[in-house]
């Protein structure tokens, strides 16, 4: 970072009055590159994992539009279709949605990856399996900037957050995927759990590069003209602004925990958004629903220069930034 | 939004195969949008407009069949109107609908009558059984029509039909149908492809552009936001007429 | 109830197309009374605990407005005055908030029941200890109509969710109430658990009456401008239309298992809403956040009354209403 | 909403133990609503309005010793405007404001008196030197003073100004002040009680009407929502003037 700065206290004059002047001694733009989780980007706002990156294309646009990374839709040993529709539905706050982790199997993904990297911004791979040999298969079996191990998606038989939410799993995954590839691996965590920061200290001690906090919460809605679940599977998971709290306490209890880096994602709509999930604790964050609900593809460089002017207008780097609730008493 | 309970007042067998269900409601589309129909307990398939308070369905699979087994007064959950339909343009236009690809152009066609425009449709299909709407096109103007088996009008493909047409006279020609009957007309429209406008057909799950499952190569445009009607030349130098992707994500080759 | 009718199948015409006219054989609106968790009550629409029932007054006032049950805020056995402010502020979807277990003491309370009860609905006395031994000193020190044991209060320190996420804590608690009181017991769970449906069977070995679910999600917000947690807590819970799907996924969940009467509870705010949560198996449900969003008071009234129009409009009763999602195919 | 974070660019000492703060913007109040000030890791506490965009603060404790604390520059979350204010009626109106509760009424006065309507106010005070706006209110209208200690204008309560004063030629009564010195002037008042409208304090942990800590006895009225001002005869039968909750509930003593 350039110019460093105290970050001024509550109740204290920030350094510049308005939103989008910079001090003197800055004239130019704060930078949000650095490093998340080991892979080095330009920008903390990647494209989150199960949204759009399904195609080599998608994941190229996003990182054109500005994503620092782009992580891919989960992909697992065998093809899967995923469940039936309605595999979303909008509901207060947000979206339950039950896609049931389609995918073309890694065996026909590397292309998807290759076209991805065409962007310039690194391309993780989200993967999900049964097991840790499942996992390991898939890891080894792609080419990718990171690995995103999905272990809380919440709507998927025995697999993600069914293996994702003991523990020992979490570690003894982690560990073996860490131990067949050398890029950085990051651990998708999830909420539905008395204790989340349990899972993100397993992580760690599986050699986890990062953790992602949080994956959709557990959720479900019922169609009140007749009384059906409206997911063909039932049950989903909530994403959105109406678990963006949620998040923010997640990602504030795991940093204040763990030494490896967090990410949060859950409900990033606007640079105050993720401002607020990197002053909790996040070294970078992940948007994924807002693409759905509100600007799509705009909303990665709109939060970046958010977060930029907000950054020249306090005089303070992303340092500061991440982890400032922690510290502000 | 949660999709809508919309009730069933009448039921229409077009073809052998195709029957229109209209609702209740009127949900006010554009005509070119689209709505997600949810057959409770089945699935959810996206479906254009064929009329504003109704749709056309091709029996082809599980949904489908579920909505031919629902009667008057049954209901099903409507989630639209979704996507960007058509843009009706000029003073003379031309519509080129293939099978059931014909819905969404009767409800644009009527639409452009009482606008004024002229309308010309080519109605393309395998036989005269399986034409859809003949009654609604010849009613806003003048109707060419093809069949395969040449069991009505000229025989063969829509392609036939163009010849007997004067396509410099439109201002704007509109297509829906089999993709690679689009795909052929435009490749016979050389040139023209700024007036085109082709309502295409992807795969995908949610309609809200998070999916994924849409996007074409290799811009990523996402077929269920951006469209389903684009103009022909965004599509050129796309997957379109060429490929397409099925649930799992995996590319299959063009059908038809 | 008067008329009994098959539920019409999705898909199928419900038996009178308007929602505000009444089927010919049912010229009366649907009766909604009935016993719920042990209590008779005139309307499955209560009150919930944390929200007003401080004073006798509001909850005489909310069984007046037409609640059917009155839960009170939860009580202790001393005095507490609760966390400093901000004890709560508003978010996307719904409020976070850290009241921090506010109560006069049981030995303040008794006066506040029985006014209470001059509005004509049972009062639910709502309690919490950090152990057996303080759950049984305050309901034996009470008068009251029912107790609903609040272990799941996210936000005080060894009290509620603290010790409630641990199911023989659940089990054990809700057995020493039940063996020194004479009236129906419910146990309020916590959500941020990975097995809710656990902690229900445990109060229902008990001897639980009921359980209610669900208390608020573990959330926190930050104020950007200052990367303070805005909660004086800094922690908080998060009630409100965002959590409603998680409430309803619970319900769901609990009623699938459980022999005892679930109560829903979480972001319900219209009819609409109400029915939703007894589709997924609640008996009643009970009404907080919403008195502060939408209409007061008023809230009561006008769930019950969509409620009593659309069992008419569909020719059905309340027993057909709960629970019609698990049987929906 | 959340907080907005608000910026001090004016503070002014009034009284030994009261100051103002302006604010860099108004959150554009009727005059009686209050907002919720949030000090940054201290507290949030209930204000009433003294200006447009400023409050006006008596140092009593935690929260109030912070703001004081705070320098021009430094900032406040400020939540509202909340509740419900005076409701401006008649040509003729009295004023009555004891120590800071003349703070909401001078806000009052001066939209009253902006709107042409007739301002007396009778300002009562310990002593001369913790007077209120004095200036405020001499420069809209006749000013009607008392001090406990007889500093300065007629000695005694408030209620000794009222006999200065014709109270039937006012059309509307407005009263801020200890909750003793309202209650007594409500009673001299007898009969007039609907023409009197009084902003009350109690205390409340929401400011949105769910925390329930401010629910008059015996009717259950929210102070924070359906308040704080409430016309006299609405008070009438309440806990109002004889006692008030504490944080926990606890019923506490009459105060004052």
């Amino acid at each position: 970072m350039a110019n460093r700065r105290r970050i001024p206290l509550p109740g204290e004059e920030p350094s510049s009055g308005s939103l989008l002047s910079s001090p003197d001694d800055s004239p130019v733009m704060a930078s949000l590159s650095g490093e998340v989780g080991g892979i080095r980007m330009e920008s903390p706002v990647m494209l989150a994992a199960g949204i759009l990156g399904t195609t080599g294309a998608s994941l190229r646009r996003a990182a054109l539009a500005g994503a620092g990374a782009v992580v891919t839709k989960s992909v697992g040993v065998a093809p899967r279709e995923g469940h039936r529709g309605p595999t979303v539905v909008q509901v207060e706050g947000g979206l339950l949605n039950a896609m049931g982790l389609p995918n073309p199997s890694y065996r026909n993904f590397q292309e998807e990856i290759d076209i991805g990297r065409g962007g310039g911004a690194p391309v993780v791979a989200s993967i999900f399996g049964a097991g840790a040999e499942e996992f390991v298969e898939v890891a080894t079996g792609l080419d990718a900037d990171g690995f995103e191990l999905n272990l809380s998606c919440p709507h998927a038989e025995r697999l993600g957050a069914e293996i994702g939410c003991e523990a020992c799993n979490v570690e003894a995954i982690t560990r073996a995927v860490k131990e067949e590839v050398n890029v950085p691996v990051w651990v998708k965590l999830t909420p539905n759990v008395a204790d989340v920061v349990g899972l993100g200290l397993a992580a760690e001690r599986g050699g986890a590069d990062g953790v992602v906090a949080i994956n959709t919460l557990r959720a479900m809605a019922i169609d009140v003209e007749s009384g059906m679940p409206i997911l063909g599977n039932r049950f989903g998971g909530l994403s959105g602004p109406a678990i963006k709290p949620v998040a923010v306490r997640c990602v504030y209890d795991l940093a204040s925990a763990l030494e490896i880096p967090v990410i949060g994602v859950g409900g990033i709509a606007s640079w105050e958004d993720a401002a607020e999930m990197m002053m909790a604790g996040a070294r970078g964050v992940q948007v994924g629903t807002a693409l759905g609900m509100v600007e799509g593809y705009g909303v990665f460089r709109s939060i970046a220069a958010g977060l930029s002017a907000y950054l020249d207008r306090k005089g303070i780097g992303m340092e500061e930034l991440v982890g400032l609730a922690r510290r502000a008493r | 939004m949660r999709p809508i309970s919309a009730r069933i007042v009448e039921i229409v067998q077009e073809t052998p195969t195709v029957r229109s269900l209209r609702f209740d409601r009127s949900l006010g589309p554009v005509p070119g949008q689209y709505l997600m129909v949810w057959v409770r307990g089945i699935d959810e398939v996206p479906m254009s407009f064929s009329y504003r308070d109704g749709i056309t369905v091709q029996l082809v699979g599980e949904a489908t069949r579920a909505i031919f087994d629902l009667e008057v007064g049954g209901s099903l959950g409507l989630r639209g109107p979704l996507g960007n339909g058509f843009t009706l343009s000029g003073e003379r236009i031309l519509l080129v609908g293939g099978g059931v690809g014909a819905a969404p152009l009767a409800l644009l066609g009527e639409a452009a009558a009482e606008a004024g425009i002229e309308v010309t449709t080519l109605l393309a299909s395998r036989c005269c059984d399986d034409l859809l709407f003949l009654k609604r096109f010849e009613r806003i103007g003048e109707v060419v029509i093809t069949t395969d088996d040449g069991s009505l009008g000229i025989c063969g493909r829509a392609s036939a039909g163009l010849s007997a047409l004067q396509l410099q006279e439109f201002d704007q020609i509109y297509l829906c149908g089999p993709e690679p009957m689009m795909a052929d007309v435009i490749g016979r429209c050389a040139g023209m492809e700024t007036k085109i406008q082709a309502s295409i057909d992807r795969y995908f799950k949610c309609g809200m552009g998070i999916c994924g499952s849409c996007s074409l190569d290799p811009s990523g445009i996402r077929v269920c936001v951006e469209g389903p009607v684009f103009r022909a030349d965004r599509l050129a130098g796309t997957e379109f007429g060429r490929y397409r992707r099925g649930a799992s994500g995996i590319k299959l080759l063009r059908d038809g």
